[in-house]
């Protein structure tokens, strides 16, 4: 039993928030959820490549006045970094659009904005 | 808002841009840097649209001119990677020269802000490029929402 | 009918996913870190920064930096350009 | 040659077709030359004639792309329909998708894995 | 020239990026000088492009480390690995940079008088140049995670453009879809990417490639990367925000759109072939995207039939074509193992996709062009709605029917020539294969002479009586596309000696991409 349970805990809590991120998206029709959604998903990776990095013991990569022990591993903190400002960016356009959106249409239902179908 | 908030806000919007500040400028010897800096002062901006409403703060505070500061930092980022296609597109022509070009010690070491090279003025150019553009955008969004169109 | 297919493809694709996450990766704490291990050593001598993730970002990853900058770049010029007046000006 | 596309067992050259082409073409002008030459533009020859009925407006005669091909969508009804229902135009459903061959493709590679 | 030619690749991806940082500042001061700064800028990196693929088709693989003491030094001393970002140019990548540079330059042109009335014409081009030097970067870079930040230039810039319409509602939805299909499909990117990583503490696709043992959990990051590249450029069944965006967009943006699909398809023969190589189960993924690129054809082309939304049409012909191309990259992968199998009609499957893939962005542009046009006169895209329009707008009516022609692969334009080649060397691996994409041209033909006639023939619409030709500057972006397409048509055999078959050596070739990366190795 401890075989089986032995094994990786916090890559499946970032899997898991994947996994509500990617309902959000396949089951929520309010365009608003869709771009928590999108956050959600977006964080769940964050969570993921931080993961990735940890080592036990680990301080954080900055030598000023550090403590002892190794430090964590910095590339994964730059790329979480980079996709943090772009989860941002993304949300903010989005959000721009579903303002436009519902300026023309009055509604927030993913079902009710489909101009465009067949 | 009430007047007690938007006095609080007032206040409390200097120590948000100095702090703010801080984070930008230590970027390269403490935890922090451009993007998280300009963050801390894009919510001030925030927090003052908040208080005061898009409309006051649009007064004082144009997207027009936000914009512009946000592409003289883009520029100011990109020239500074431009600079060092002297040997390599980013190379780090300042460690070692007498502009931030201190080396600090290998190991954990008190902290110098004289190093770093062309980190710094890479954090300060991004750091007014966040400030710049988030808080144009969340203007623009709220001023949009408010009933106003951007020009 | 969609509700359904949904779900089992949502299931079965976590059931992938965490299995991956929770067997197959590295063991929690002890990554593979050869590159970031050199980077950790040689940040403060070759970019002079003590912040190795500075270092990281703005010097050895600078260029994904620059991607970065360039993209919240786009959403703001983005937001501003769908949030505009008017469509059509008068043609002159 | 560099002109030529060879594909291993044939090949494409343009250029040959071209030639063909412009022979079949001065054939096919010669026989037009031979024929009659009583059309004359600009008379009434040159107008529709509806069993001398009067002909209707430019907006009436025209055939709308609407219309097109209106027996190919009666036969393959069935496919039509089912193949329409699957482009609901609802954003949710585009990421149904994306998850749904990300799922098979996996499942696949996984059989193969363990058969092999 | 010889510094130039060392620095072109990171100067191709900086100057639009550049003169996008610049443009917002020069608009406010002059228009005219804004025009004229990003038009030659662009002129410029085209030069740039030709150069580097000049250098890159003699000399072999370009390499440039950023950051590093020098361009070619990929691996610092101490360590057997890259840690810096390293741009990697191949014969693919200049290939994609010639379509890159050929299709921006054309659309800023077209875009010149199509965009003249609209307003924010500043935020326009600074994002028209972003979504062109992020396609560069998505097509030059070495690098996972570079490209995965470029993806999201080009779908974050490409999203707000799609909405610049924005006084029509169905334009802004086709902003939404975009944005967020491309959100999730580059965020499961970025998930197979740190899957990668988790492994092999690597980013850079050389290193991983020469890493690669193909574990379990490189079956689930390959599967995830097929799947959400097959998305962002538009692969059935996942091709439905396509025909949303592309019908909604401007004319330019559309021809640009299709460049970033063909960059997605790029990354995904970059994944297939270079990064797992001939480690991946290469039958088994071969029919999964074959799979995908017959089901591409067929649902495309007969969705394409029944629209009357003629540039809705147009976009599930582009749903087609690119079923097309993952056909023969299937067949290419299926068979890459086998060198001889590879050797008799391998390459050539490879080489007709790739062909194809140029050959798809210049007449698809082509027919986008014009419906803009179109559009641009009547001001409806509906078809039922037009007629006649030929007794007026001559010009663009010959131009849409060379479109066609040349979509529905008659000879002698250049769809025909990049066809035969898919099609002679499919029948080879599965004559099944053959049969439906012959099929399906047909249909194709037949899609655009619905299109063709209910638009441009028939009496002359009193409504359209005082429609006049499009502006000067519209016409001269068409026809750049249509001389092009007339002498690839008429010379198909020089450019598949001259930049096809590169490309394809480049692909096929894994080690010598591992090698270029290894090359400054102490």
């Amino acid at each position: 039993m401890a075989e089986i349970l032995s094994g990786n805990f916090p890559l499946v809590a970032a899997i898991v928030l994947m996994g509500i991120g990617l309902y959000i998206l396949i089951f929520r029709r309010n365009l608003i959820k869709i771009v928590m959604g999108i956050a959600i998903l977006s964080s769940s990776v964050n969570l993921f490549l931080v993961t990735l990095g940890y080592r036990t013991g680990g301080i954080a990569p900055i030598y000023t006045e550090a403590p002892e022990g190794p430090m964590v591993l910095p590339v994964v903190q730059a790329l979480v970094l980079t996709n943090i400002v772009i989860a941002v960016a993304t949300s903010a356009l989005i959000l721009s659009l579903v303002i436009r959106i519902y300026r023309h249409t009055g509604s927030l239902d993913s079902k009710k904005s489909r101009r465009m179908k067949g | 808002m009430s007047k007690i908030v938007r006095t609080v806000a007032n206040q409390l919007m200097l120590f948000v841009l100095v702090f703010g500040l801080y984070v930008i400028v230590h970027g390269h010897v403490t935890p922090g840097g451009g993007f998280q800096g300009g963050a801390v002062i894009a919510s001030g901006v925030v927090m003052l649209i908040v208080a005061f409403g898009s409309g006051q703060i649009k007064k004082s505070l144009r997207e027009r001119r936000l914009s512009v500061v946000e592409s003289s930092a883009a520029l100011l980022f990109i020239l500074v990677a431009f600079i060092g296609i002297g040997t390599v597109f980013f190379y780090n022509f300042l460690v070692g020269s007498r502009i931030f070009g201190d080396i600090p010690p290998t190991g954990t070491n008190p902290g110098n802000i004289w190093t770093g090279g062309v980190i710094p003025l890479m954090n300060v150019a991004v750091g007014l490029k966040v400030m710049a553009g988030l808080s144009a955008a969340v203007l623009a969004l709220a001023l949009f929402s408010g009933g106003e169109e951007i020009e | 009918m969609r509700q359904f297919f949904a779900w089992l493809f949502l299931v079965v694709l976590m059931v992938f996913l965490v299995i991956g996450g929770f067997k197959m990766v590295h063991p929690f704490g002890e990554p593979p870190s050869a590159m970031d291990q050199y980077i950790i050593d040689n940040s403060q001598e070759q970019a002079g920064s003590n912040n190795v993730v500075a270092a990281v970002v703005f010097d050895y990853r600078g260029f994904d930096t620059l991607g970065e900058a360039t993209v919240l770049f786009a959403a703001v010029t983005g937001v501003m350009f769908v949030l505009r007046a008017g469509g059509k000006k008068e043609e002159t | 040659m560099t002109l030529i596309v060879e594909s291993g067992y044939e090949f494409w050259n343009p250029i040959v077709w071209l030639i063909t082409f412009a022979v079949v073409m001065v054939i096919v002008y010669f026989f037009r030359k031979r024929g009659e030459e009583k059309y004359k533009k600009g008379e009434e020859q040159a107008q529709i004639f509806l069993c001398g009925e009067e002909v209707p407006a430019a907006e009436q005669r025209q055939v709308r792309g609407g219309n097109a091909y209106w027996g190919f969508f009666e036969t393959l009804k069935e496919y039509y329909d089912g193949v329409v229902r699957m482009h609901t135009g609802i954003v949710n459903d585009y990421v149904v998708w994306f998850v749904a061959v990300t799922a098979i493709s996996a499942i696949i590679l996984l059989i193969v894995k363990l058969v092999g | 020239m010889a510094t130039l030619i060392e620095h072109s690749s990171i100067l191709i991806i900086a100057v639009p990026l550049l003169i996008a940082f610049l443009t917002p500042l020069i608009g406010m001061a002059s228009k005219k000088a804004r025009n004229v700064v990003v038009i030659s800028s662009l002129a410029f990196v085209a030069f740039l492009v030709f150069t580097l693929a000049r250098d890159v088709i003699l000399n072999g693989i370009h390499i440039y480390t950023l950051g590093a003491m020098s361009p070619s030094l990929t691996i610092p001393e101490g360590i057997m690995r890259p840690v810096r970002i390293i741009l990697e140019v191949d014969g693919v990548s200049v290939f994609m940079g010639i379509v890159v540079a050929i299709v921006s330059l054309v659309a800023v042109i077209y875009s010149l008088s199509a965009m003249k009335g609209e307003t924010g014409q500043n935020k326009f081009y600074t994002l028209l140049l972003l979504m062109v030097g992020g396609t560069f970067g998505m097509v030059f870079t070495g690098d996972l995670f570079n490209l995965f930040v470029f993806l999201e230039i080009t779908s974050i810039s490409g999203a707000a453009l799609i909405a610049s319409r924005t006084r029509f509602a169905d334009s802004q939805e086709g902003g939404f879809k975009y944005i967020v299909v491309s959100a999730v499909a580059s965020l499961m990117v970025l998930f197979a990417i740190s899957l990668l990583y988790a492994q092999y503490n690597l980013l850079n696709i050389g290193a991983l490639a020469a890493a690669m043992q193909y574990t379990m959990l490189d079956r689930i990051a390959l599967v995830i990367l097929i799947s959400a590249f097959a998305m962002k450029l538009g692969g059935v069944p996942m091709h439905m925000w396509l025909s949303d965006t592309y019908s909604v967009a401007p004319a330019s943006i559309t021809v640009l759109l299709i460049t970033t699909s063909q960059a997605s398809m790029y990354a995904l023969m970059r994944m297939c072939f270079i990064l797992y190589g001939v480690s991946l189960d290469l039958a088994v993924v071969g029919w999964i995207v074959i799979a995908i690129g017959i089901l591409s054809m067929f649902i495309g082309v007969t969705m394409a039939v029944r629209q009357t939304d003629i540039t809705r049409l147009i976009a599930y012909n582009c749903v087609c074509e690119a079923g097309f191309m993952l056909v023969g990259l299937g067949v290419g992968i299926a068979v890459l193992g086998d060198a001889t199998v590879l050797r008799t009609y391998g390459t050539m499957a490879i080489n007709g996709a790739i062909f194809h893939m140029i050959n798809h962005a210049l007449f698809e542009g082509l027919l986008f062009l014009v419906a803009g046009a179109i559009f641009y006169r009547i001001g409806t895209r509906d078809i039922n709605q037009m007629g006649g329009l030929g007794h007026t707008m001559k010009l663009t009516a010959v131009f849409f029917l060379l479109g066609a022609l040349a979509s529905s692969g008659l000879p002698p334009f250049n769809g025909f020539a990049s066809k035969i080649l898919i099609y002679e060397s499919v029948y080879q691996f599965n004559p099944i294969l053959t049969i439906i994409g012959i099929l399906v041209s047909i249909i194709t033909l037949a899609v655009f002479v619905k299109a063709f006639f209910s638009a441009f023939t028939g009496p002359s619409l009193p409504k359209y009586e005082d429609v006049k030709e499009v502006p000067k500057t519209m016409i001269a972006a068409m026809t750049i596309f249509a001389v092009i397409i007339i002498i690839f048509g008429l010379f198909p055999g020089l450019v598949v000696d001259w930049i096809v078959r590169p490309a394809t050596d480049a692909l096929v070739n894994q080690a010598s991409y591992i090698d270029a990366i290894r090359g400054a190795m102490p």
